[in-house]
């Protein structure tokens, strides 16, 4: 069982497919993790080595082949189909926005309530209020196509933080903007988690990212793809960008990269 | 900086003398519509160095390469390579979308040849001198594939090839690697900073990312918000060839948060 | 080309082609010879237009020829939406019907209206088959890619917001495949109007293409040209109308020209 | 790869499914066995009428069709790759395209009838006219989206315009070029049918469907009406054959 007050627990979870031509691919090998409630955790690593597997197995869209998912008690996985109370709340971001083009904002940011069956009036109001949270007032009846890719993921981070979820689910998702904007949006991401206290994994293959946003690092590497280390990161919250400059967040960045590379190697 | 210094094919290129600038722009102007993205820019490209080109989105950087390279015309100015106009000079360019970018109709090998056919090289030679680059960079391809047949980076190398056969004086490089993934963009790195060290031919790169600008980079052009100027010509002095542990080289972190700096300070002038 | 002169070309060289049409018609006509009976020159089709129109007798077989086409391609959106639905969903369905639609889409379905004539008749209904049997197909195929096509990453933000299958459909398969059906509807609407005035021809004693025979038996070539002409015009209408739903219904979706 | 080369063969297994579907109609007596024959004398029919009239008729068929795609390719390709270049051509003639497009092509059969009078000739020209619109359109659209990357490579490389279009534009638009032969050509055979039906002919498969019809001979109506299908699905599978061969780099 996972320690208690741990949110999300993850036991022996291994990953396999199956190729066409009948090969065995090992895509994740046995990773045993728990995020405790309101840690933020980055799984980091090349690609090939099974990070965004994992986050899709916590989220219920793929299952694994062994092992154990549990979200505050309740197993993700029973018997090969995802449990709805244990993934109610979740919500997960992707490395693209997904806006549905044929809503405007605030009807994709209320999208998720309306799943929940929350009437039309209290659901936009909330979506209305969620625009502000991430600076997108006046963006409300936008269509997406007419937004930055910035502005995109902002409304898909309102659109994840809508049901309220104790646990967001993060794939790479400011990979495609440009730095400046990562940036951004990273300090934006820092200060929700803050005061929603919401606990959080993120995939990226940014070491700067993963060290400036998480409380512990699950370094990952390839091929077979396993835990490479667990990294605890010591810097105070709130963290501004200068925290970037300074010679212990350098250091720290480039002690995991000595790590991961090593490992490759 | 010595070792960076390509040691064949330039004459001109000796170490000791001062360097000659390759490419001179006097006076560039550019205007989209309503915005003027270039207002009498000027800058001077060092002879047989690589220049990573880096900016805030939108700021101009890709271009800037396209008006050096003739794609996209300007509205006023000069161009001078040497002192002579793009029409005198050879010169290679690579595109970001290698997918459309090579022809998929024909195999590696054509692709590679196709602009020696457009000098009207014969057939045996443009044979001849094909080989004679896959040879010299020592790049391990079955050259019989077609484009399709191929990973990402396999044909992001051969229209880098594709750019090189005709032995240009100068490479433009438009966001080379953002299509690729994040190992494939590593391993390509390296494969283009060997090819700049064997060839020493002039190169100009557009990154968006900074780390990739810096590693590779002799200077680092940082450019600012439209009307675009030089917000800073950064040397990056870094040994070549330049390896993993560059990227944790007290210079080089130096370097690269200076270079973030004028960049994060550029953003929010806008 | 300043922006001015562009739109004004835009406006103007449809019109030059259109009007240099009919005049190389009519001075070809003119200069060569050609008999009234087998070529008449534009402003005689144009009376006979204007005389086909005018006289009301002309209505009714505009409003049978319109129901047939209508009524045809009402039935094979029905089934063109049910069973792209069904093969796209059910692998069962799909494995199990495909081959039997494939087969049946290769076949000229042209060949078939003798047969639809003998089980359905002479009257409307025939055509009606008809009609619907050869916009069914591109209906039906549209439906089926475009309710495959529906984006993985898209799915999975479905299932990730625990959305149920019904919901789903509404929301994310149907306006997904909204497009390419509405495609595919342009296209069927053209040939549900072709599968009614061929059934036409071939039997019964009313609409547009009856009237088209009428007139070749009769020799009145002008007025065959003004009823070729009325049901392009009847074609035109139906095809914008349906491509103006398209427009209408997903403003959303880059505009992709359909080729027939 | 494997499951996509089987695919031009599902529907043998859709003919094979329709005929035990119809025996079982037939020997059960569903429908009305002068209208649906059991599929033994269709068969039967299709066997003896294809080493005599019918086969007689297919051949005509296959003659009228290909030749007037033929000339619906020699006509439509290059008017085709015209129009699709420039871009002011294609706008100065996009109202009488859309006119020509939403024509139901069927409607022009009287017309020609008069222009060519009864014969080969009319059928053919018929059948080419509404296959050429098709193959133009397609060809048209492929040239028009071009990957504006490619043009932009080939200049770069110093090629000429007329390089740049033989070199580029013409590899560029061969995919949809071929979409559009391959619907030309189902677009001709089924004007060929119908012409065959109407225009006072003495063989073809669409006369042999008709001439049954009248004389109210089912089996034979239905061997003919699968001699159709056949023909149908067999000049499909050639050109996508082809296409395969020419264009391998399509959709990759």
């Amino acid at each position: 069982m996972p320690s208690p007050g741990s949110d999300i627990g993850l036991k022996a979870v291994a990953k396999t497919y199956m190729t066409r031509s009948g090969d065995a691919v090992h895509a994740v090998n046995r990773v045993d993790l728990d995020i405790a409630r309101g840690e933020f955790v980055s799984l980091l690593g090349p690609s090939g080595c099974g990070k965004t597997t994992i986050l899709r197995m916590i989220a219920g869209l793929e299952p694994p082949t062994s092992g154990e998912i549990v979200m505050r008690g309740e197993a993700v996985w029973q018997k090969g189909r995802r449990s709805a109370v244990a993934t109610r709340d979740m919500a997960m971001m992707f490395q693209e926005a997904r806006l549905l083009p044929w809503f405007n904002i605030e009807e994709n940011i209320a999208l998720p309530l309306r799943l929940r069956g929350e009437d039309e009036k209290s659901r936009l109001e909330k979506a209305r209020s969620l625009c502000s949270t991430v600076g997108l007032s006046g963006f409300e009846r936008a269509r997406p196509s007419n937004l930055s890719g910035g502005m995109r993921q902002r409304a898909a981070l309102a659109r994840a933080l809508g049901t309220e979820p104790q646990a967001l689910l993060l794939d790479e998702p400011f990979g495609a903007l440009d730095a400046m904007t990562r940036d951004q949006m990273n300090i934006e991401l820092q200060r929700v988690c803050l005061a929603r206290g919401v606990t959080v994994a993120l995939v990226t293959h940014s070491i700067a990212e993963a060290v400036f946003l998480s409380d512990r690092i699950v370094a990952l590497a390839p091929r077979p793809s396993r835990v490479v280390d667990i990294y605890t990161v010591p810097f105070e919250r709130p963290r501004p960008v200068e925290l970037q400059r300074s010679a212990a967040f350098q250091q720290l960045v480039g002690r995991i990269r000595d790590d991961i590379l090593r490992a490759a190697a | 900086m010595n070792s960076a210094q390509p040691a064949v094919r330039l004459p001109s290129t000796d170490a000791a003398a001062p360097k000659r600038p390759h490419v001179t722009i006097r006076g560039l102007s550019k205007t989209f519509g309503k915005t003027v993205i270039y207002d009498n820019f000027d800058l001077d490209i060092p002879r047989g160095e690589l220049i990573s080109v880096f900016g805030p989105n939108g700021c101009g950087k890709s271009t800037l390469i396209n008006m050096i390279a003739g794609l996209i015309p300007v509205d006023a100015g000069k161009i001078l390579f040497d002192g002579m106009t793009l029409s005198e000079i050879k010169f290679g360019y690579v595109f970001q979308n290698y997918r459309e970018a090579l022809f998929p109709w024909m195999r590696a090998f054509d692709n590679i040849a196709y602009p020696l056919k457009m000098m009207k090289v014969p057939p045996a030679e443009r044979k001849a001198r094909t080989e004679r680059l896959v040879a010299h960079l020592g790049i391990k391809l079955d050259l019989n594939m077609y484009p399709y047949q191929m990973s990402g980076g396999q044909q992001q190398l051969v229209s880098i090839m594709r750019a090189l056969v005709v032995e240009p004086e100068i490479l433009f490089l438009d966001e080379p690697f953002s299509a690729l993934d994040y190992e494939m963009t590593l391993f390509m790195r390296e494969q283009l900073q060997k090819l700049f060290i064997e060839s020493g031919t002039t190169m100009v790169l557009v990154s968006h990312d900074l780390e990739e600008a810096v590693y590779l980079a002799d200077h680092v052009l940082l450019l600012s918000r439209h009307p675009a100027r030089v917000a800073d010509f950064t040397e990056v002095t870094a040994a070549r060839p330049r390896t993993d542990a560059t990227l944790s080289d007290i210079d080089f972190v130096r370097t690269k948060a200076h270079c973030l700096e004028v960049f994060q300070r550029e953003v929010r002038r806008a | 080309m300043s922006e001015r002169t562009d739109r004004l070309l835009r406006v103007l060289l449809p019109v030059v082609t259109v009007v240099a049409f009919f005049a190389v018609w009519t001075v070809y006509v003119d200069s060569a010879k050609v008999s009234a009976f087998i070529l008449p020159p534009p402003l005689e089709i144009g009376y006979a237009f204007v005389r086909l129109v005018g006289d009301g007798g002309v209505w009714k077989h505009v409003l049978v020829t319109v129901e047939e086409a209508v009524a045809g391609f009402a039935i094979a959106v029905a089934l063109g939406l049910v069973f792209g639905t069904l093969l796209a969903k059910l692998r069962l369905a799909e494995m199990a019907l495909k081959p039997f639609i494939v087969a049946l889409q290769l076949v000229p379905k042209i060949a078939l209206v003798p047969l639809f004539i003998l089980w359905f008749g002479f009257g409307i209904e025939s055509k009606v088959v008809i009609s619907a049997a050869l916009a069914f197909f591109p209906i039906f195929a549209n439906a089926l890619i475009g309710f495959k096509s529906v984006d993985r990453g898209d799915r999975d933000l479905f299932i990730s917001m625990q959305a149920k299958p019904l919901a789903t459909f509404w929301l994310l398969d149907l306006p997904s495949a909204l497009p390419v059906i509405l495609t595919g509807a342009e296209v069927g609407i053209v040939l549900a109007i072709i599968g009614a005035i061929v059934g036409e021809f071939m039997g019964g004693n009313v609409g547009l293409g009856y009237l088209a025979v009428a007139k070749l038996q009769d020799l009145k070539v002008a007025d065959l040209f003004a009823v070729i002409l009325l049901l392009t015009l009847i074609g035109l209408t139906l095809y914008s109308l349906v491509a103006g739903l398209r427009r209408w219904l997903t403003p959303w979706h880059q505009a992709v020209d359909t080729i027939i | 790869m494997n499951k996509k080369s089987l695919e031009p063969f599902l529907p043998i297994v859709g003919v094979i499914g329709l005929l035990a579907v119809w025996q079982v109609a037939s020997s059960a007596k569903w429908v009305d066995p002068v209208l649906l024959p059991s599929p033994y004398e269709a068969g039967k029919a299709f066997w003896i009428g294809m080493h005599g009239e019918l086969g007689f008729d297919f051949v005509k068929t296959i003659y009228r069709t290909a030749m007037s795609t033929v000339i619906a390719g020699i006509i439509g390709i290059p008017l085709g790759i015209v129009l699709g270049s420039s871009e002011k051509l294609y706008r100065s003639l996009e109202f009488v395209i859309d006119f020509f497009r939403s024509t139901p092509a069927s409607a022009m059969f009287p017309l020609f009838l008069v222009m060519f009078g009864v014969g080969d000739e009319t059928k053919i020209s018929v059948a080419a006219f509404g296959a050429i619109l098709v193959i133009l359109f397609n060809v048209a659209y492929g040239v028009m989206n071009a990957r504006k990357t490619r043009l932009l490579a080939a200049k770069v490389m110093g090629a000429s315009r007329m390089r740049v279009l033989f070199d580029v534009m013409l590899f560029e638009s061969l995919p949809q070029t071929f979409v559009g032969l391959r619907n030309g050509v189902s677009l001709a055979l089924v004007i060929i049918v119908v012409a065959e039906m109407f225009i006072g002919s003495q063989d073809g498969l669409g006369h042999s469907v008709f001439e049954a019809q009248q004389l109210f001979e089912m089996p034979r109506m239905y061997a003919a009406i699968f001699a159709a299908g056949a023909l149908g699905y067999g000049l499909n599978l050639l050109f996508l054959l082809i296409e395969r061969r020419f264009v391998h780099w399509s959709g990759k």
